[in-house]
């Protein structure tokens, strides 16, 4: 394992350490991130969290616009219900907090633990759902949070930003989630810094399909394909559960190993699959934004947007990973 | 069963874990995502610095204070669920600590996991060890065998609920996302339960 | 090799179109990248280019307060005349042209062609030689251009978007150049897709101290290290060649393939460093921007501020990659 | 010397560049960017194609042509480098081409490399290919021998030249940013400059 780090035990904490001496903008105590100014009187506050290992997801994502804290576990562990509920206390400004949680097992029980613990501010939560590589049924713990975990924070946020209520911020959230798809497929395995070796074995010439972010094996293992294949893959899966119509909010990801110019290069082929289907994308975007350690590979989300979430889309966001409008 | 047993058990665990941290970790790479060793690995170090640093006077208190660090130190799925066992026998262990009020304890804390995770028997979780090991104590009560001989087929009805799961497609947790991949495999969960149980009946003995 | 492409004769058209399909404020044509409103009146127009697989650079700095266009070579190699002047011709707005270039035998050789044969337009060239790991003497090719591009692309935008002439707008980009330094270091060797193997083997427990951004060997090999101890080794060679002092910009900029978790461990180091030397971080990024394919590794980046540079820096920018402000 | 067997040249190059391309881009790899034969496989095709569109009539407009097309087409260093040499070639060639002539336009085009690049003998370029050959060339005229002998004397003495790149350090190109790790290497442009050469000597036999 070749890594940028001190020691596997310290590399959460020191990576918050150079997020807090890069980013003014922040302030960071006990694995929590918030906002350096605190909370805005009569805001919704917004927390989110999960395991670290998904960089810029959360932390990244705090900022005028979107979050207002985000809980770092250690990697690929949910943080634990205190920070959960430290962050709670400390971005609410009255009128109530909102916690964004993906749906993992532990991401909701620490979550769900955090919220009843919380005295005198109140909590809703929106879980967050959108990988349709896992079936949502009784015999699953129901699709994961991935991608889609970004548009909600940002169009949540943005709707907290402009002083809406709690119920409403809760409601755009839990709309973004229903209308959001997502499908990843790895080109390698991620390795975590404790264990040392990559999670799975996946020859030069094979790709796993339906991946999660924490470097879980996928639902089936194919030969590599070109690119424009993989796109299909990927987009069938997300056009076969929800039918791609209208306006699309799209975004191709990187898995955290995959260089630019190949997300660009994905990007075109799931711009052309789109309009083959007839709808349009409207709005785009192409990184490293939710991600699986150092794995290779990508992951495509799409959004079903209409004006009013175009409109919370498009408003200000100023955070380390996501800025536009101011 | 006094207060130091129980304090013990929590020892032995906590040193069994440590050497078995890589083989759980290997397991939850399989079918998960590669932390349940470091998680357990450093919730149980916690546990035993806790019950260092506040000396608990009853084997209740033991019980409580393991499972709250649990709950606060782990995170992760199997933090909040073995936290909840054990905060929750604390809750339901009567003093003096006999093999029955252990036993009824026990399954207390396994009822409180089936129902915070959602989870039953065959979905391939820590479930499928520890709610045989509950049995088995209840049936030892019922023979009325020694405490050591209740905690060994305890200990001995985990381990065969762990290799159980081997076979079964999981239902919840992570390993729910590999559907059918998920066969073949052992759940980390239910081998760490393993572990547990092994600890008490070493420490018993 | 596992790479997201379609072939690898195509990889950089198809990038572009993916390019072109994610961002509407884009115009692309023949390899190179415009804004899509074209120039304005009486603005220096900047143009950028080289081989591609460093990307975001050049192509993803394409926008206001930065760049007026970008040309795309084949991988790592440095694009032809011909697109170099269609770019200097087409961004034009009648107060001439500055060639941004970074110092490698290709790129001058074929900037210089093009400057050469563009007729009707003034045109001005910037030399970028930041990198601290090769010696500028008379028995070398003289340093390479590195992470410094980014600085001098941003802060000579700034000021060609304020209506600077020509002669200001490369005299600022001269200054950047001259005030800042870079060194980089290689955890694994990248892959082009058209060898199909790593450029270099660099076993699991080595890594190669001053590299550029194509592949290239560094100058020595090392063992493995924490990251407290590269960013040291990094840092030294900076500070070395230029000491720190007063206020920095910084940039802990990833060579393509490593995570954005690494990179802010790194940043901590770093900034502890530049903090023991008695001076400043006053603005930083940290992020894959420079980059060399799928190389993992980092580079570090410091130029010298003033408060005329911090203005020009902290001026809106929009482009794909870097954005703020606006 | 006429215009077809200049044209068959560069069919001739392009053939072995191709053949070549991974030997050229494996050197490349060694001390530069790995993409040496990548280039002049896309820039020999290229110079092929536009010789076979424009059916020049001179050995000059051949040269002139396929120095163009390099210059335009490969990009990278050695892209203007080799199309600076054939273009120069091009404007000193005399018509009717002899041997004399055409080993003063060769001159010529090395010259315009060493300007162009800055770079002399010893430096680790393709100029101690190209060097070498011209004056293989200039001492065939002065001692009378057939063309056929003074392209194979060319051809050699690139060879030699490029052999003789292994031991130096480079001090222009890529190659230069290795320091003393480029020493043991041969460098890729004197590689690529002894395909030119030995073409040539084959396509005149
Ligand atoms: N819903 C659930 N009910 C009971 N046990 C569960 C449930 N989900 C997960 N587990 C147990 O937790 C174990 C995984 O723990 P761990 O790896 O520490 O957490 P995480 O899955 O969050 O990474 C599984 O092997 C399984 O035994
Ligand atoms: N300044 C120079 N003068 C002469 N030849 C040079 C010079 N720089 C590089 N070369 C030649 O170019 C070759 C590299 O060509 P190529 O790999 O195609 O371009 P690049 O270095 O841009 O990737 C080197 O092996 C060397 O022979
Ligand atoms: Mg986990
Ligand atoms: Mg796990
Ligand atoms: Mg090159
Ligand atoms: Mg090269």
């Amino acid at each position: 394992m070749k890594k940028l780090i001190n020691t596997a035990e310290s590399v959460v904490e020191d990576a918050l350490n150079g997020m807090a001496a890069a980013h003014p903008s922040l302030r960071i105590r006990d694995h929590v991130v918030y906002r350096a100014q605190g909370p805005r009187r009569g805001k919704v506050g917004l927390v989110s969290g999960g395991g670290s290992g998904h960089e810029p997801l959360h932390v990244g994502f705090v900022g005028h616009g979107m979050l207002d804290a985000a809980c770092a576990g250690e990697i690929f562990t949910s943080p634990v219900p205190d920070p959960i509920i430290e962050a709670t206390l400390g971005v609410d400004g009255g009128a109530g907090v909102l916690h964004i949680v993906k749906n993992y097992t532990g991401d909701v029980l620490n979550f769900e633990m955090a919220a009843e613990l919380v005295e005198g501010v109140e909590v809703a939560s929106v879980l967050v759902d959108d990988d349709v590589a896992v079936q949502d049924s009784l015999y699953t713990a129901g699709r994961r949070g991935t991608g889609a975990t970004l548009f909600v924070e940002k169009i949540a946020g943005a709707l907290a930003e402009e002083g809406a209520p709690l119920a409403r911020v809760a409601a755009v959230a839990q709309e973004v989630d229903e209308r959001s798809r997502s499908f990843g497929i790895a080109l390698t395995s991620c390795t975590t810094p404790s264990a040392g070796k990559p999670t799975f074995d996946l020859p030069e010439t094979e790709v796993e399909l339906g991946i999660g972010i924490h470097g879980e094996p996928g639902r089936a293992r194919v030969p590599l394909a070109p690119a424009r294949e993989l796109a299909e893959v990927a987009m069938e899966a997300v056009h076969r559960d929800q039918p791609l119509r209208g306006d699309l909010l799209v975004m191709v990801n990187g898995m955290g190993g995959t260089p630019l110019m190949e997300l660009y290069v994905v990007f075109a082929e799931v711009a052309a699959f789109i309009k083959g289907k007839g709808a349009r994308v409207t709005r785009s975007l192409v990184g490293n934004y939710v991600t699986s350690l150092d794995m290779q590979g990508f992951s495509v989300s799409v959004c079903l947007l209409d004006d009013a979430l175009t409109r919370l889309w498009d408003a200000p966001v100023e955070t380390p990973a996501l800025r536009w409008g101011r | 069963m006094d207060t130091d047993l129980f304090v013990a058990w929590f020892e032995e665990t906590a040193r069994l874990v440590r050497e078995e941290r890589d083989r759980l970790t290997r397991l939850d790479a399989a079918i998960g995502d590669a932390d349940h060793g470091t998680n357990l690995d450093r919730g149980l170090t916690e546990v035993c610095k806790a019950l260092a640093d506040s000396a608990p006077e009853s084997a209740a208190e033991v019980l409580t204070t393991a499972g709250t660090t649990l709950i606060r130190r782990v995170g992760g799925a199997s933090g909040p669920l073995y936290g909840s066992v054990f905060r929750q026998m604390g809750k339901a262990l009567l003093t003096p600590v006999t093999l029955a009020g252990f036993s009824a304890a026990f399954e207390a804390g396994v009822v409180a996991v089936e129902r915070l995770g959602k989870a039953a028997l065959g979905d391939k979780t820590m479930v499928d060890a520890l709610a045989p090991a509950s049995r088995a104590l209840a049936l030892a009560v019922r023979d009325g065998v020694s405490v050591q001989e209740a905690l060994d087929q305890a200990a001995r009805a985990a381990a065969e609920g762990a290799k159980a799961t081997i076979p079964m497609q999981a239902r919840k947790g992570r390993a729910s996302y590999l559907g059918e991949r998920s066969i073949g495999h052992e759940d980390p969960g239910a081998a760490s339960a393993v572990l547990f149980m092994t600890a008490l009946a070493t420490v018993a003995g």
